[in-house]
């Protein structure tokens, strides 16, 4: 992905088609943070390709001026591996939501994360299938009734961050859809990443899954329910900026600096970019009433992606190749006149 | 046939067989080559074993390699065996069925022990007289282990390696029976143990004892001799697989095209062997996605050709089940891909390694909506890289899927190749929207030909969304308007059908004045066209029509089938060929002769059955 | 119609029509309830709005609930209506061309405002003359919204329960208009708002108001009659819709096979509603899983099958492709299990919410290898349930997959339905292996009918292998034979076609002595048959064969069919069913009547198609 | 699963099929394990159902005696869901290779460990597919060379521990073909756990992958590559069984008791049956050859399993119901005469 010199503004991510979204719902904010993003990276239009399966979330394509591919349920992963695969200058962006990723389609899920495609994965998770009208997903929590779970669902639910560390994940983020700041903070290292980058966002489904993340999303308690992670920063959350996070054994504890004894510099430096993922793991699951939500980019970390690695083989191949057309294969044939 | 006489034959078949172990596939490999540099025709099949490695000397783990050559044009590698070449007692069992009446059946003695029947389920001692063709058949018994081992004496190879050359014994004698100098062996093993010194001199010197063995046995055993062919086209040959035909097909098409080669494939017998193939050529660019499951196969290769690359995907019969959803985003879509289905035996898992040709109407019906693809079947091993490149040249011409059928006999069975040159091949010319067009080209169509414009991602001013849910015919944006939805229907089938601008008629073979028109498709041309020549040679009188393009047919079908007062179809299937040209075909009594055993036809039960056919009131 | 008349109807069409919040879909419901229990036949359609809540007054948030009632047998929700209520100018725009001329179209004045008719998309402020509708359309203005606030002036409810209680002013006027006491309704709001009583209150009094308020308008518009239906089954009736039909259709064969039900379903508009039904019932032990995907919920259902259940999987279109491959292990495998589709407009993604035919070759054909399975299709709403317990009757006794094709259209839409008594309801007798059975039996067929006996876990003695791979007929051990394959793919083909054995004959409607006959199958009956009815009340000859078993037909189909002078065969296809009958009825000309637009017939098309063609040389 | 007092040999379980693995397969010997821990198991055979997909370790329920069902590539995980939620006194064996399981299986296998259904998983991991003769698989080392990956694969492997731990396995275990005794304990501890009991046994494809695993397999040098995990007991190893595992801050590390004055009382204690998987899941991943490679049980935690709790929500509905049969069902129609 060539970055120009030329200023986008989100009006030039705009497409001409009409938001079909509900009003209220929590895709529209993400629409909003990415297309703004989009414009500050710098990338053209033209060399964005933005790919997705089936859901309300994964309609987001039509609404971005962009090469656009809105495939079939569950297969957004493959077919975005794809597009990269075959060209890796485009900046590939897949959209997706919790059933569309999860449920159909987890196994391309975990293999892209696996390969580590350079892909942007956002990952809209409303915990319900909003466009088929509400039934319940693999991140709906246990117990819930929704139309396919009249007395309650019976499964435990996928942790969207626990699974894509289980499949070797080196980028993980997540923002919730009324935090535009963390949202567009998020999605611009997401897109620097050069990796599958995993990003959860949080949205409200107004009408199938109201209030899901209702509690995090009150805006006078975000501070004390979430904290924002920073590479390099200490872990420091509250609407007075005085709780932070310890480490107590394999355990991880909120506590108050000013009380007992507990100062800054005891409060843990969030450190992304380490390879062991134990405690941007322990970050990731963190749940809340007790703990705050984690928030931000929580795993950053290299590795070689599977689009550069297939690059350089054929990279490779052909600097050492005397095969250089089809009429040179054609000439390594055992031949005889006839 | 016990004086020295040369036989001079048009055509014989020869079958070598024995353990997994034995190296019958190199060894048959070799011979078939040697036939063919000496200006044969050829053509030849590998029978696997069902097991990858069954206990050694047992009936499931046996290997064979069938090649048939000949003086004029062959086109199958041939029913039964004039000579046969068993290693073991489970090699006789496999194949004593297939060596002709009075054909010669070369056995190693030193592996017809006690134990060796045993381990083959034989319950006596005499496994010929079991089988009951100790006098229908000449039984050349050659100790070929011990020769070997003479052979090799003193030479210091370990008792494995000895073992493991009388393959070479057993090719040095085939090679004197038919008079093949084995010099030109000589070249072709130095290539194959390039890089191990030693086993290329063991290989050679089994090789020419076995050779010399041959010579010295000339009193009680006669020689073949077959002619070089005289009326086949001039030129360079090659002998080439199905598989790698179509995978070079693909290769030369993308070119061609000067489009990057993509295949997104997951492995399944028999199909494997195209991916394996293309993921050699990093050198020529092939970008190759081992994928996680046939449906990551076909949609990484959608993503590809969404970003505009020559886009395919091989399988077999489970697998084009799985991708059927994906073709019909293609076809919502309309984007290029070559979607290879090499048939197996079916249903479900089925015959893994058996042909057969019942995935036609899954491939021409298999999708959800009214969602028609091009299908088109190759018909030797040779022409899967012709159907393959043209399956490639119809994708990016016409935006659509293409459905390419072959099977596991032609995919795995080789033949003969012309070899081609890029520049002669006919040009690709996708349907790009031009840089300078209206804006409105971006997502509309090319009114002649209903070909939708190709917008390649990464260009200025092309931006657009594309995806499976109905488009308005003018804008692509999403409709569900209800005429607007018909229009659609109606434009994406007429697009289809205008491919059949583009072919070639279909040409009758045999004898076109015949009454009796027999229709093939696909991996049966040669049963059909060896047994209509067969029995017009004979004085009888029969046409064939071998079809290659299905859906849409060659224009002059309808024509051509009404001239005919009889028409079978014949098919490795129960009649799905004979049902599609009913519904496009109307007024035609298509009979059907039909064989869903796994197998091939044999030129022998066709020429039986047509036979009785033209017994019959014609 | 400006005086106070009575118009004595047949049948008449109602249509109520506003925003997704206007709570239109119970308004339908409770008036076609009320009509029922009067006695007059129902049929309705709901018309959901594409989006799930467009913004509100869009066009894309337009929901709407069509009822038709008759005094004798109706087929269909109707074509146009004789009423329509629309609460909005967007509802107006969706519906305008929906009215009959001369029908009655009642509009909230308060919704028609400049900024209404802005969001609607109206150019100017006479949306009436816009559309070209003020002369031919009686229009009755009433100010819905005030009149509501004014009922519940006083009685504390905040302004957006009163505003969503506008329905029910609605509601009460219609139902003066024809005439039906209001009580009823009582009744069933009574049951909906059990826990909410404020809401049911100022539901009531709403209600109550708009009836009365129908009564002062009485001089400027006249009310409609509807009699009680004298031509029905006496009996107890519900209206029930096709997906609900369906899911209670299996209830009962699971029930009477005396078999647990398990249905493993990924949700996908339109047949998520059978699998939300079914999850209701774990009072009647009914086992759902919500699978992770298509291909899970066929494959859970298939382990559940082996391990004895009734078992189930529904879907639509993309969803049935992508079961194809499960679908193909248990032909093989011989396990029996209902999938249903829910048709809907393809291919691709397609028209998600629109009733298409377009799934019926996939259907029959979908599969790698001769795979056959048993398809079907319902016709109505209410027979859904016949045909679900059909197909679970046919699944156990044949021990084969049965695709049940439903669709859209009457998936969604309800139609009166008989109250059965599970007694009365035919046997359903599983193949179990017998206990005391030769052991061989674990393993093999009843040799007349072909069907594999059911060896079910759990019981000692039948242990046994199952699996996708062909078996030996008589062993059920792997087997790769030539000939024993050619018999089993005999065999399970033999075995499908003997279900023909317990099938009705396919009966003529209409008038069986004409020359014409009308063919059509599934979901289309409604329309066909209206028309039909129609045309032979006029004069004209039309017959009309409707099927439901496809695959078998049924056995009496050539004969029945070689009757008539001219056949056509109508579908909401590109021509699948004529296509299957041309490969299974020889020597007739079938001609085609086709609409792919993602919409039902209209009765009034066909019988202009009808009328064509009887004006042609029959 | 009902267990009888009837005395079981493998015997009983072995099917008269002829066993078509290549002679040195290390499908033999778990196979025989197998048999050997069903008969030592007590469950009868008939009360047994042993599912699989395609691969040649699918094979594996043609040799069991036994219900057995060979079912379609990958599919196997959903087909048991179904056998165990449709009858969960069955024993549900689910037999699976690494490109069946985590391949085109992979969805179904994520959602069978997080619903936690109660079936055995034998994951034959032989790093390679075999029956299709030699392409690479989910789990082949990056850079291996294979029939499909000529110039060595160029794709991250899953490793089937943490993909098992991302999908919220409550059981996890390992042992080594050749290893019979860790075998049978490990898979009899399998059947017993109650849940999705995942076992990765570490088999060698003598024709396509030989050694694979071999620098493990050499009996000498095993007690020193490998450690086998007990709950309970500390991990100690070794030939001279003097080496131990501690934890330095979030890292293992391998020490010498007696050698800096390390004692026994130094070494961790094995606690499978932790929530918390931290440590667990490091031992899973510990990798040769500074660290020993783990066997036995890892992880082994309770929690609902899904086919419970529809049999729990389905007797409470049944328990509170009034209707009992369709009749009744059709009973609670809004309904009138005609
Ligand atoms: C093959 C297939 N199966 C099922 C569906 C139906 N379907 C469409 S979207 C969806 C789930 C959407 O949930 P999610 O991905 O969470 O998106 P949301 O609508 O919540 O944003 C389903 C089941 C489909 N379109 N295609
Ligand atoms: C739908 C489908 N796709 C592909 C195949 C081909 N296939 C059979 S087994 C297999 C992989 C087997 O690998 P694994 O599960 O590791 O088993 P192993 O043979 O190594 O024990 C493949 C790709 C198939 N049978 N069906
Ligand atoms: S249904 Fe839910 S997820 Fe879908 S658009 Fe509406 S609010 Fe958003
Ligand atoms: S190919 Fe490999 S995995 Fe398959 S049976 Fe042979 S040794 Fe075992
Ligand atoms: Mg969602
Ligand atoms: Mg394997």
């Amino acid at each position: 992905m060539e970055t120009t010199n030329i200023q986008y503004t989100a009006k030039d991510f705009k497409s001409d088609q009409y938001v079909r979204w509900c009003p209220g719902c929590g895709d529209h904010a993400v629409l909003n943070s990415l297309q703004k993003v989009l414009a500050d990276l710098a990338i053209p239009p033209h060399q964005t390709a933005i790919i997705s399966g089936i859901g309300c979330s994964s309609r987001l394509p039509y609404y971005i001026s962009s090469y656009g591919f809105h495939t079939i349920h569950g297969r957004g992963a493959a077919v975005a591996t794809g597009v990269k695969v075959a060209n890796p200058s485009l900046a590939v962006w897949q959209i997706t939501g919790d059933g569309d990723c999860l449920a159909i389609g987890g196994n391309h899920f975990i293999h892209s994360v696996r390969r580590n495609v350079d892909i942007n994965v956002l990952l809209f998770n409303n915990q319900i299938y909003g466009l088929t009208k509400g039934q319940y997903s693999p991140t709906t929590k246990k117990g819930f009734v929704t139309k396919s779970s009249p007395f309650g669902t019976v499964e435990r639910p996928f942790r969207p961050a626990e699974l894509t560390f289980g499949a070797r994940g080196t980028f993980f983020a997540r923002f919730l859809d009324v935090d535009l700041k963390v949202a567009q903070s998020v999605m611009s290292a997401a897109a620097k990443h050069k990796g599958t980058s995993v990003i959860e966002s949080l949205v409200n489904c107004i009408i199938f899954n109201n209030g899901a993340h209702g509690w995090l999303a009150e805006k006078e308690n975000r501070p004390d329910r979430t904290i924002v992670l920073e590479h390099g920063k200490p872990m420091i959350f509250g609407k007075e900026r005085n709780k932070g996070l310890v480490l107590e054994g394999m355990t991880l504890k909120v506590v108050t600096i000013g009380e007992n004894g507990v100062t800054e510099s005891d409060i843990l430096i969030h450190d992304a970019h380490a390879h062991d993922s134990t405690i941007q793991l322990k970050l990731a699951l963190m749940e809340g009433p007790e703990m705050p939500i984690a928030m931000g980019v929580i795993r950053e970390v290299e590795d070689e992606t599977y689009d550069a690695a297939v690059e350089a083989q054929i990279f490779d191949e052909k600097a050492k190749a005397k095969i250089k057309c089809f009429d040179d294969l054609v000439a390594t044939c055992e031949q005889w006149e006839m | 046939m016990d004086k020295a006489i040369v036989n001079e034959l048009d055509h014989v078949v020869v079958r070598f067989s024995g353990d997994s172990g034995d190296g019958m596939q190199l060894t048959g490999t070799l011979f078939s080559n040697l036939s063919a540099i000496l200006g044969n025709e050829i053509s030849t099949f590998p029978d696997f074993p069902s097991e990858i490695r069954a206990p050694q000397g047992t009936v499931g783990g046996v290997s064979g390699f069938q090649v048939h050559l000949g003086a004029s044009k062959i086109f199958t590698p041939g029913d039964d065996a004039d000579v046969m070449v068993v290693m073991n007692p489970a090699a006789l069992k496999v194949n004593a069925k297939s060596v002709k009446r009075g054909g010669v059946l070369i056995f190693d003695t030193d592996s017809f022990e006690k134990s060796d029947f045993d381990k083959a389920g034989f319950k006596t001692e005499n496994p010929f007289e079991e089988l009951a063709i100790s006098e229908t058949v000449q039984l050349i018994p050659v100790p070929l282990s011990s020769l070997t081992q003479q052979s090799l004496d003193g030479l210091g190879f370990d008792n494995k390696t000895v073992l493991r050359s009388k393959n070479m014994f057993a090719l040095g004698l085939v090679c004197w029976l038919f008079n093949r100098p084995i010099d030109k062996a000589v070249g072709f093993l130095e290539a194959k143990f390039k890089k191990k010194q030693d086993l290329l001199t063991a290989n050679i010197k089994v090789l020419t004892d076995g050779y010399n063995y041959g010579s010295n046995l000339q009193l009680t055993l006669s020689t073949f001799q077959v002619d070089k062919s005289t009326n086949i086209e001039k030129g360079t040959y090659t002998s080439i697989s199905g598989n790698k035909a179509t995978a070079w097909g693909l290769i030369a098409a993308a070119e061609k095209a000067g489009l990057q080669l993509f295949i997104g494939s997951y492995p399944i017998t028999p199909a494997t062997d195209i991916m394996q193939e293309l993921s050699l050529y990093k050198n020529l660019g092939v970008k190759v996605i081992q994928a996680e499951d046939e449906i990551a196969g076909i949609t990484t290769s959608l993503g590809a050709s969404f970003a505009g690359c020559l886009a395919a995907t091989n399988t077999s019969g489970p697998g084009l089940a799985l991708k059927s959803e994906a073709i019909g985003l293609a076809v919502m879509a309309e984007l290029p891909i070559v979607v290879i289905d090499v048939m197996r035996g079916g249903p479900s898992t089925g015959l893994p390694t058996k042909t057969e040709q019942t995935d036609l109407l899954q491939a021409l019906y298999g999708r959800n909506g009214e969602s028609p693809v091009v299908v088109m079947a190759a018909s030797s091993p040779a022409d899967c890289f012709h159907f393959a490149y043209m399956a490639s040249k119809i994708a990016l011409e016409f935006m659509t899927p293409v459905i390419l059928l072959t099977d596991a006999f032609i995919g795995n069975g080789t033949s003969l190749w012309k070899l081609p040159k890029l520049a002669q091949l006919p040009l690709i010319n996708p349907n790009y929207t031009k840089k300078d067009a209206e804006k409105s080209h971006v997502t509309s169509r090319d009114e002649n030909t209903k070909v939708r414009y190709w917008s390649v991602p990464g260009v200025e001013g092309l931006g657009h969304r594309n995806g499976g849910l109905e488009k308005d015919y003018n804008t692509g944006a999403i409709s569900s308007d209800a005429l607007n939805h018909a229009k659609m229907v109606a434009t994406r089938e007429e697009k289809v059908n205008n491919v059949a601008n583009i072919l070639p008629n279909v040409e009758v073979e045999g004898d076109s004045s015949a009454d009796l028109l027999v229709i093939g498709w696909g991996g049966t041309h040669g049963h059909l066209m060896s047994a209509v020549t067969n029995m017009n040679a004979k004085g009888d009188k029969i046409a064939l029509a071998h079809f290659n393009y299905i859906n849409p047919l060659p224009k002059n079908t309808e024509e051509l089938i009404a001239k005919y007062k009889k028409v079978v179809v014949c098919e490795l299937n129960s009649g799905q060929f004979a049902s599609f040209l009913r519904t496009k075909v109307p007024g035609v009594e298509f009979l059907q002769y039909n064989k869903v055993q796994g197998q091939p036809f044999t030129v022998t039960e066709l020429e039986e059955y047509f036979g009785s056919l033209l017994k019959l009131t014609l």
